[in-house]
Parts: structure tokens; C-alpha cells; sequence
């Protein structure tokens, strides 16, 4: 039986062994393209697994937090203040804040000191982030002393860790009790860091952060939904920053790719010559072309997306770590939630399997119209 | 401009299918200027090289159009909770008035560049390649529109912006509103169906005709086109409402959603795959005298009635299966 | 690493207050959509107006607009149904987000905040709510339940 | 039988190396015998044959093929001889595909596959099944006694078994006519003389033979039926029956 089907699967088959017979070749044309898909894929995974987990940490932020300034720095506030903010209209609570940074000389690393809202801690005893554990090497039930600023050791018993899980926020936290806040810093009576605002309906959260600055001249009021913007502005600027060098990756990859494809070796011109002499058609070598280059491309695309996500969701996006998120001493070891998404593997199916194979057109075409009497005439 | 990956994948893909096509397009008008098979002129045979390099970038171009119409519709959906007001890709498109025409141009593109692969799959069995006139003539009409289409994508994102407020799909498809889509949105369901599953038979028994038979091609390419229109016009009438489940909501759009297992890509894809294949039938009539294609058209066409029927009837059937699966009627 | 230091701050109050949010009101479901315009209701819960009718069914819609746009044509969205059928219409408070009667309740016109839907009538419990609302946000008129006619609801398109 | 009236080859057109490789050609290549076109290298030998042999087309002049069967000619009567001279190249290919077999002076075998492969080659466009031809592919290897190196890589053969390769190759698709282009040349006098009885094998098989040579050996065999002297392109003798 003669069908097309058979047609496909011959020159298939006569396109798979091809390849291997030009390793070297392939193989370094394999290597950039997975490379290529790897980057790219490990960024799309990684700027969207931070917004979701961001979105995520922010879904249950306060809506709104007042600092006080004092010649432009960040001050103490007095409590009193809140009583007049939760008279405006659309304020539904405000709550009172205390925390700080503490910097352990002996480890020389920072610590952010938190009271919660309500008195979850006795006096003496704190929970920690994970970061913390790692760096002091100490577990739930050790003691860890901090030096207060009358420079005098205050003993407090680790009760808890915070799980894992929140190790992005939480992994160089001290949470302690508002008593030993005090202790710590001595802060004068009535004042505390700042003050959480509670606005029920999130679109009147700016007329109220307007009211506020009216009435405080000398407070700052925070927004919820300035900081998404300020987080997302800054995945956007250096997501911008990434397009512009995947651009040029893309295009240097194109480049690349066409060279690979056009820089026939001698010996390839002779096979395709010895295809057409022997009676193999244009579009029977354009065929074999076009197995080749889908063979190529689907290998390095699924390499590539199953490495960026091992990378991103496995060993948290290692490789882009400072360049995306900053730094600091106790790095979070965070990771990421796995999630797969159909639109973006399409979006990235788009951004690399496209260019490579519109920049091979041309080349395939070329070499496939070799005339067939050339191989006769050499 | 709002920086979405996939505006910058459909950018790209739309500039190189762009750049695929003016290239096809200039070595097109060449073609049909000095093409003479009877000449062994090297010109001659260069020119005969070239229509391979030419069917392949139409092939590719049409991949890239039906994977970028796919994704266009996609992302328009995807932006929605960008704007204000806007529920669904309706929203979306509406947000500058170049959304639309890009839709619809895409649409258009898919058809035509559909059609000329048919046309140029037949010419390429006829040993003295007959159609290569009617097939440049066509890219020639092809490649300007896939020009626009570039154009007016690259214009209808970079006008993108956030928090624009368009309208909801839900005033856009009111059957109150008198424009072309509320018209549609307002006609009566009750002849809608009686149109739709009137002309549905009609095209499914002509195309049965036509292929057992071999007669009334013309008449069955015309019905397969009136019914892309009729059925289009049925999504937004009644069979949209069988879906949602709501007597007044109209949008052709919201069907593509999550929330309705994505239901829509299957009728949308039936119906273009349909319709292309149809149109296929009709354009291949004037060509079935010549001698060269006397022993292949027949065969593809029948092919072609097939495959118009298998999408069709697909449609139908998940139209129908909803139709009856659902508990919610109409009026 | 700013960001990041506000989030770790913002969060652990969080984890501490997550205990007392548990609010209910009649909230729709996922699946819940909107009869005037088919938008899935619980995307937006913030403005969520609902109408219980006596045979305890219940509908909601994505705003005072569309609850209204349903109110004076019922016939055409439920055919079964009628303005006499129903047990309770409620609008949820702009400042406060809860429900309130909708029949007692004041809607601001012509402001400069926007629904899902677009320009929106903002409903409010009580009358200096309204009022202050109305200056906030540069409204034009404060109105009652009655007041909301069909001819109103045309100028909002 | 192959018919040839006034045809001429001309390269490069219009430019300055203009030349002509076959000059007004005119002859006939009769079904079931062995022709041999004789003469010194750039004869126009070559050319005639690839024109021949459906890889090129002719500049001017007409070619005809008798008793061909083709796919796209289904409407004409298939015993009306095929006017190849202005068919695309996409029919040439089919034609020269089930109709002739090739071979070639450097044997022109695909490096780094085996010889299997080889033979197989020409049959995988054709959308037969791999199974039917694989085993067509053995037994021509068979035939000509290079089945045990059916799996091994062209390179390690030798030059008569290389030149016994490329006979089955050129017999995978079981032609009509058999072109051969300086069979002998990189052969020895007792591997030519093998060459010209497995020759003399397709010949009694029913083949049509046709042979482009300066080796006294193949011109003077006396299995040849014609033999055709060429120089510079034009026809300058004709001997043998006819």
C-alpha cells in the first residue's frame, strides 16, 4: 500500500537517523536551543510563581499602614493619633505596631523584632523564622539572648518556628511579646512604630490615606495597593530589563540558528544531491527538513520547560536569585508552589519554536532545490 | 502598551509572518508575471523553485495565523481584569476600535490562507500546474490583508492601556442596543434555530449528495459559507444562552472561558475547519474540467465534503448535546 | 529588599489577625452569576447585590446597576418571576462592605468610582454616609430605591 | 523507447560562460536493449543522460517516453507517448523515479549509513510501507551477493561491492530503464568485466540499458545492440543495430 502516512514515517524515520549521524552538529544546535528555552521558560515561571506568592502574602496584608516622619525618617507615633483616624468614614480598625531591626554583631546579621497584635507570647518566650534558626543554630525550646539598649542580655525561650512554608516573610523574624519590646527599646510612653489601618472597601483606601495626610501632616500612610504596584513595578521593571536581554538572546538564536541551518556542510550538500538524484522530490527533502527541524525544536522545548521548572520550582531559581530578588544575609530558602500553566507554555511555545523555525525556512528551502543533475555532474 | 509576554509573542509572530508573506508575495507577482512552463529557461526553473519555498511559507504562515488567532482570543480574555468594565475578550477588544477588526481580519486570513493551501495542493497534482494564476492572484489579495492585519495588532497594543473603561459584553451583545451585534444579540430564538438546524440539514444533506453523487459543488460551498454566517449569528442568538444558562446574555466570547471548560475553542475550531474546507469544494468547481486535474479534484473535493461534513456535524452535535444535557430553557 | 521587608512585616500581623476575619454574610457562590450581564458574581464580592425571593431562591448581581436593570424588567430575566415574589433585596454598604436593605438604602449617582461594570449607583445604609460619599467623590445626587428609574439607569450606559 | 528530436542544453544563458552541452540532438533508445553512449569526457555524455533520465530539462527540442505509466497522466491514453520536455520538475521526479534507475561513476552511496539503507533510499518517498521494500532491498542484495554487508556502513565495503550497492539501489523501485554513467571508471579490468555481466543479467531481466562510457570494455561488448559516438555535445557516429 502506498499512502502519505507512509510517505511521512519513512522520510520520519530516514530524518531521525539523520540526526544522529551529525551529532556533534545537532548537539551543540541542541544545547543553545534548550538553553535558550531554559532561560526563557525559567523566567516566565519565576515572575509569575513571585506575583502569585506575593498576591498571596498581600491578600491578607492591612489595607493601610501610618508612619509617622520625622525630617523625612521614619519615627515613632503617638497612639492618640489613631483614635482620630478611626473617626473617618470608611475606616473600619486601627491597631497599634511595634517593631524593629536588631543586628547581632556576634553572627552579623540583621533581625526584624516583631510584637503581635494581640499578646500571642508571654513575656521571656518568642517564636522565629527558619532563617533565624539556620543562623543561630538553635531549635523550639533553646534560649537565645539579645543585647537591649541599655546594653544589658535579655535570656527569652524560643516557643515555635514558623514553618517553612512562609520562609519568603518570615525567615529573619523574632516575634516577642509587647514587654519585651519594651525592655529591648525602651520606647517612650504612648508611642509605638506604626499604626495598621483597617478600610473595609478597598477603592476608598486612597481618599482615606488623603484624609489622613490632611489631618497629620507629619504621617505617611501606606497603601496595600501601592505596595502590589511597587512589588509588581518591580518584577515589571526587571522583567522589562530581562525582555530587552532575551531579545537579544532570541535574536542572536535566530542568527545562530540560520547559520546552523544555511552552513551546509560539504558532505550534507552532496547527500541532499545524491536524495535528488536518486529520485527524492523538493518537497521530499523540504519534508525531511521539516522533520528534522520539529524533532529539534520539540526536544529542546520540552528539555528546556522540564529543566526551568525542576530550576524554578525545585531549587527556587538558584541561577536568578540576585538578580531578581536582592540580598541579604539570611537568604530565605524559600520555594515556590508548583503550578503548570497551558497559556504560558503557549506563550512560550510562541516565543522560541517560532522564530526557529520561520529562521530555517529559507535555509531547508535552499539546499532542498539543489538540481538533481548536479550530483551526476560533479 | 501593557508588557504581557504574550503581546511580545504575538508581536513577533505576527512581524514574521509578515516578513514570510511580503517575501512570498514579491516572488508571487513575479511568478505570475514570467512564469511559461514550456520554457527550460534557467529563469523558468528558478521561478519553479520558488513556488516550493512559497507553499511552504503559506503553510507555515497558516499555522502561525490559526495558532495566533487561538492565542489573540486567549490573551484579549486573558487582559479583561485589566480594564474596567470589561468581563471578557469583548471587553478587551472594545478597549481602542482596533480589537475588533484585528478579530475579524484574523478570521478572514485563516479562511483565505485556508483555501489557497487547497488550491495550491491541487495545482501541485496537475502536471502542467493550472491554477498558478488563480493562486497568485489570491496571495496577491492574501498578503495585503495579513499586511493590515500586522498593522492594526501592533496598533491596538501599543493603544493598550490599563484601567481604560470599556464595556461589558454584557451591554455590547444587549439585545437592546442597536448596533450590528445587538441586532444579532436580538434576533428571535425561536427562527434562529429553526434557521440554524434548517440550514445545518441543508448543507449536511447536500454535502452528502455531493458526495456520492459528485453534483452540486457550487451549491454546497455556498450553503458551508452560509452556514458559518447563520451559525455565527446562532452563538450569539440562542446557543451562547444554552451554555450560560441565562436568557439574556449574548457574548460569543464568555464561552471561551474556564468556567465553560474553554467549550468554546471546540465550536470556534468545528466551525472555521468547516467552513475552510466547504469553501475549498467551491473553489475547486472551475477547475474540474481542466484535463490535467480531471483524475484528482473529484477525489479531493470529496475529501474536502467530508471533512466539512465531520466539522459540522460536530458542531451540531455539541451544540444539541447541550442543548438537551442542560436544564435551562428558553422563553 | 524593602519590598520584601514591609511584606514580612504586613504578613505576620496577618497571621496573627487571620483568626477573626471569619465575617458571614449571604455571600454567592462560584458559580453564581449575574442575570443581567452573565459575570460570575463571587469574582467581585465587594459589590454584591443580591434579591431572596419567597420561595428562599436567591439571586445576585455584580452591582446596584444591574440589580436595578433586573427590578424593572424582571419579566425578561426570569419569566417565572415578579417584583411581588420577592422577600428581600440587599446592597452591600460602600464603607462598611455588609449587606444592607436595599429598599432603605441611599445610592450616590455620577461619582467618580466605578463597578466592574463601570459607572455604578454606590449604595449606603445611612444618609450622612451618603452625603459625605457624594463630596468624596464628586457624585452628582443622592437617591432612593424609588427614585432609580429605568430612565436613569439608560443615562448610566 | 525513448524518442529525441532536436534536443539542446544550454548553461549559464545570456552570460558570458555561456556553453552549450548537448547541440541539437536527435535519437532513439529502443526498449529492452543495451545503448551505450561513447566518447571522451565533457562530450556532453552527462548532460544527455540526465536530460534523459528526467533530472534536467531541455533548453529547447522535444523528449519522449513510450509506455510509461504516471499518476497525474490518467486522463490522455497511457500507451500515448509522454512528452517530459515541459514537466515541472515535480513529475520529472516521479517519473524518474518509477521509471529509471541510476548509476553513478563515484557510486554516489550515502556516508554513515549502512548499506541497507543505501538501497532502500530511492523507496522512501513513495509511501510504500518500510517492511515491502526492506525485504525487496535484501533480496536484490542477495542477488547481487552483498547481503552479508546489508548492515554495515558504506565505508567499509569495497569498490566492487560498493559498485554492486549501487546496482540494487538502482533496482529498489524495479525500473524500466537503467542509466549508468562511467560504470567502470574507478574499476578494475576483472571487476568491469563483473560489472558488464551482471549488465548482461538486467538486459536478459528485460531491462532497458543505457550506458555513457570512453572504456573499450563497455563500448565493445558485445552486448551492446547500439552504440553512440559524441563529441562537443553533438551525435558524431551510430553503430550497432538499429
Amino acid at each position: 500500500m502506498s499512502t502519505p502516512l507512509n510517505r511521512h514515517s519513512n522520510i520520519l524515520d530516514f530524518a531521525l537517523s539523520s540526526l544522529l549521524r551529525r551529532k556533534s552538529k545537532n548537539f551543540s544546535l541542541l544545547v543553545v536551543y534548550t538553553l535558550i528555552v531554559f532561560v526563557i521558560a525559567s523566567l516566565i515561571f519565576f515572575v509569575q510563581a513571585l506575583k502569585r506568592e506575593a498576591a498571596q502574602i498581600l491578600k491578607e496584608a492591612p489595607d493601610m499602614v501610618v508612619q509617622r516622619m520625622v525630617a523625612g525618617r521614619h519615627d515613632l507615633i503617638p497612639v492618640a493619633y489613631g483614635e482620630q483616624i478611626s473617626a473617618i468614614r470608611g475606616v473600619t480598625a486601627v491597631s497599634p505596631r511595634l517593631w524593629g531591626y536588631y543586628y547581632d554583631q556576634v553572627f552579623g546579621a540583621n533581625y526584624t523584632l516583631l510584637v503581635p497584635e494581640k499578646n500571642l507570647l508571654e513575656p521571656g518566650s518568642i517564636m522565629i523564622g527558619p532563617g533565624v534558626a539556620r543562623n543561630q543554630r538553635i531549635q523550639a525550646g533553646d534560649m537565645l539572648a539579645l543585647k537591649t539598649s541599655r546594653n544589658i542580655p535579655l535570656l527569652l525561650t524560643v516557643q515555635d518556628l514558623y514553618p517553612s512554608s512562609s520562609e519568603l516573610i518570615s525567615s529573619d523574624l523574632i516575634v516577642l511579646s509587647a514587654e519585651d519590646f519594651q525592655t529591648m527599646f525602651n520606647l517612650p510612653a504612648g508611642q509605638v512604630t506604626d499604626l495598621a489601618v483597617t478600610v473595609a472597601n478597598p477603592r476608598e483606601q486612597v481618599t482615606v490615606a488623603a484624609k489622613i495626610a490632611e489631618l497629620f501632616p507629619d504621617t505617611r500612610p501606606i497603601l496595600k495597593s501601592e505596595m502590589l504596584r511597587t512589588y509588581d513595578s518591580l518584577f515589571e521593571w526587571r522583567g522589562g530589563m530581562i525582555v530587552v536581554v532575551l531579545a537579544v538572546a532570541v535574536l542572536s538564536f535566530i542568527i545562530f540558528a540560520w547559520d546552523k541551518a544555511t552552513g551546509l556542510s560539504a558532505e550534507e550538500r552532496k547527500e541532499i544531491g545524491i536524495l535528488k538524484s536518486i529520485g527524492w522530490e523538493t518537497s521530499d527533502v523540504l519534508l525531511l527538513k521539516f522533520w528534522e527541524g520539529i524533532v529539534v525544536s520539540l526536544t529542546a522545548f520540552l528539555v528546556g520547560v522540564v529543566l526551568a521548572y525542576g530550576h524554578v520550582f525545585f531549587f527556587s531559581a538558584a541561577l536568578f536569585e540576585h538578580a531578581l530578588k536582592g540580598w541579604s544575609v539570611i537568604y530565605p530558602q524559600f520555594k515556590l508552589t508548583p503550578v503548570i500553566d497551558v497559556y504560558q507554555l503557549t506563550v512560550l511555545f510562541f516565543l522560541t519554536v517560532l522564530p526557529y523555525t520561520a529562521a530555517t525556512i529559507i535555509p531547508a528551502w535552499l539546499s532542498a532545490t539543489v538540481p538533481p543533475d548536479a550530483a551526476m555532474r560533479s | 502598551m501593557i508588557q504581557h509576554p504574550a503581546i511580545l509573542a504575538l508581536t513577533i509572530a505576527s512581524l514574521m509572518t509578515g516578513l514570510m508573506l511580503i517575501y512570498a508575495g514579491w516572488y508571487g507577482t513575479w511568478i505570475l508575471d514570467k512564469w511559461d512552463l514550456h520554457s527550460g529557461s534557467e529563469l523558468q526553473l528558478n521561478l519553479e523553485r520558488r513556488t516550493y519555498l512559497i507553499s511552504v511559507i503559506l503553510s507555515y504562515a497558516l499555522l502561525f495565523q490559526i495558532a495566533s488567532l487561538f492565542l489573540y482570543i486567549f490573551t484579549a480574555d486573558n487582559l479583561h481584569s485589566q480594564f474596567t468594565g470589561a468581563m471578557c475578550a469583548a471587553g478587551s477588544l472594545g478597549v481602542n476600535s482596533f480589537g475588533y477588526p484585528v478579530l475579524i481580519l484574523k478570521i478572514l486570513n485563516c479562511l483565505l490562507a485556508g483555501v489557497w493551501l487547497i488550491i495550491n495542493h491541487v495545482d501541485t497534482r496537475g502536471y502542467d500546474y493550472p491554477l498558478i494564476k488563480a493562486k497568485y492572484g489570491l496571495l496577491n489579495v492574501l498578503v495585503p490583508l495579513v499586511l493590515l492585519e500586522v498593522v492594526f495588532q501592533f496598533v491596538y497594543f501599543f493603544n493598550l492601556k490599563a484601567d481604560v473603561i470599556t464595556s461589558c459584553c454584557g451591554s455590547l451583545f444587549s439585545t437592546d442596543k442597536h448596533s450590528i451585534a445587538g441586532e444579532i444579540a436580538g434576533l428571535p430564538s425561536g427562527p434562529m434555530q429553526a434557521a440554524f438546524f434548517g440550514i445545518m440539514a441543508a448543507t449536511v444533506v447536500c454535502g452528502m449528495v455531493f458526495f456520492l453523487k459528485k453534483r452540486g459543488g457550487y451549491l454546497f460551498a455556498a450553503l458551508s459559507a452560509l452556514t458559518f454566517l447563520v451559525s455565527s449569528a446562532a452563538l450569539v442568538s440562542f446557543i451562547c444562552l444554552y451554555f450560560y444558562e441565562l436568557p439574556s446574555h449574548h457574548c460569543p466570547f464568555c464561552i471561551l472561558q474556564k468556567e465553560y471548560h474553554y467549550i468554546g475553542y471546540a465550536l470556534y475550531a468545528t466551525l472555521l475547519g468547516g467552513t475552510v474546507s466547504g469553501l475549498g469544494v467551491g473553489v475547486l468547481m472551475p477547475f474540474s474540467t481542466c484535463s490535467s486535474l480531471s483524475g484528482v479534484i473529484p477525489n479531493i473535493q470529496r475529501r474536502l465534503a467530508a471533512t466539512t461534513l465531520i466539522m459540522y456535524l460536530l458542531f451540531t452535535l455539541i451544540v444539541v448535546w447541550r442543548m438537551l444535557s442542560t436544564s435551562f430553557t428558553l422563553g | 529588599m524593602h519590598v520584601f521587608k514591609y511584606l514580612a512585616l504586613l504578613l505576620l500581623i496577618c497571621l496573627t489577625l487571620s483568626f477573626s476575619t471569619a465575617l458571614a454574610a449571604p455571600a454567592p457562590s462560584a458559580k453564581d452569576k449575574c442575570p443581567v450581564c452573565g459575570m460570575f458574581v463571587g469574582k467581585y464580592p465587594d459589590w454584591v447585590a443580591g434579591v431572596t425571593f419567597k420561595d428562599s431562591t436567591a439571586l445576585y448581581f455584580d452591582g446596584a446597576k444591574d440589580l436595578f436593570t433586573y427590578y424593572h424588567n424582571i419579566k425578561k430575566y426570569s419569566p417565572l418571576k415578579n417584583q411581588a415574589a420577592i422577600s428581600a433585596i440587599t446592597v452591600n454598604d460602600y464603607y462598611s462592605l455588609k449587606p444592607v436593605d436595599a429598599r432603605q438604602a441611599l445610592f450616590v449617582l455620577g461619582s467618580d468610582v466605578y463597578g466592574p461594570m463601570g459607572k455604578e449607583l454606590v449604595p449606603f445604609g445611612k444618609e450622612a454616609d451618603a452625603q459625605a460619599f457624594l463630596r468624596d467623590h464628586k457624585g452628582r445626587k443622592v437617591l432612593r430605591f424609588n427614585d432609580v428609574t429605568p430612565a436613569i439607569l439608560k443615562s448610566m450606559e | 523507447m525513448i524518442l529525441l528530436t532536436n534536443v539542446t542544453k544550454t548553461y549559464n544563458t545570456g552570460k558570458h560562460n555561456q556553453f552549450t552541452a548537448v547541440d541539437d540532438v536527435s535519437l532513439t533508445v529502443e526498449a529492452g536493449r543495451l545503448t551505450i553512449l561513447k566518447g571522451p569526457s565533457g562530450s556532453g555524455k552527462t548532460t544527455l543522460m540526465a536530460l534523459i533520465g528526467c533530472m534536467a530539462r531541455p533548453s529547447s527540442g522535444r523528449i519522449q517516453l513510450h509506455n510509461i505509466r504516471t499518476s497525474f497522466f490518467t486522463g490522455a491514453d497511457s500507451r500515448a507517448p509522454l512528452d517530459i520536455t515541459s514537466l515541472p520538475e515535480r513529475f520529472l521526479t516521479e517519473i524518474r523515479r518509477t521509471t529509471f534507475g541510476f548509476i553513478f561513476q563515484q557510486f554516489n552511496l550515502v556516508k554513515g549509513i549502512s548499506a541497507l539503507e543505501n538501497v532502500m533510499l530511492p523507496a522512501y518517498p513513495t509511501g510504500e510501507s518500510q517492511g515491502a521494500f526492506r525485504r525487496r532491498a535484501l533480496e536484490l542484495m542477495e542477488l547481487f551477493a552483498v547481503a552479508r554487508h546489508a548492515a554495515s556502513p558504506v565505508e567499509w565495503l569495497s569498490g566492487g561491492e560498493l559498485q554492486r550497492v549501487a546496482i540494487a539501489r538502482a533496482l529498489i523501485n524495479n525500473p524500466a530503464i537503467v542509466i549508468a554513467d562511467e560504470p567502470t571508471a574507478h574499476l578494475d579490468s576483472k571487476l568491469s568485466r563483473e560489472f558488464m555481466e551482471m549488465v548482461g543479467t538486467l538486459k536478459a531481466g528485460g531491462k532497458t540499458v543505457l550506458i555513457a562510457s570512453h572504456d573499450p570494455l563497455v563500448y565493445d561488448s558485445e552486448l551492446a545492440d547500439t552504440v553512440i559516438g559524441m563529441r562537443d555535445g553533438r551525435i558524431t557516429g551510430l553503430s550497432g543495430l538499429s
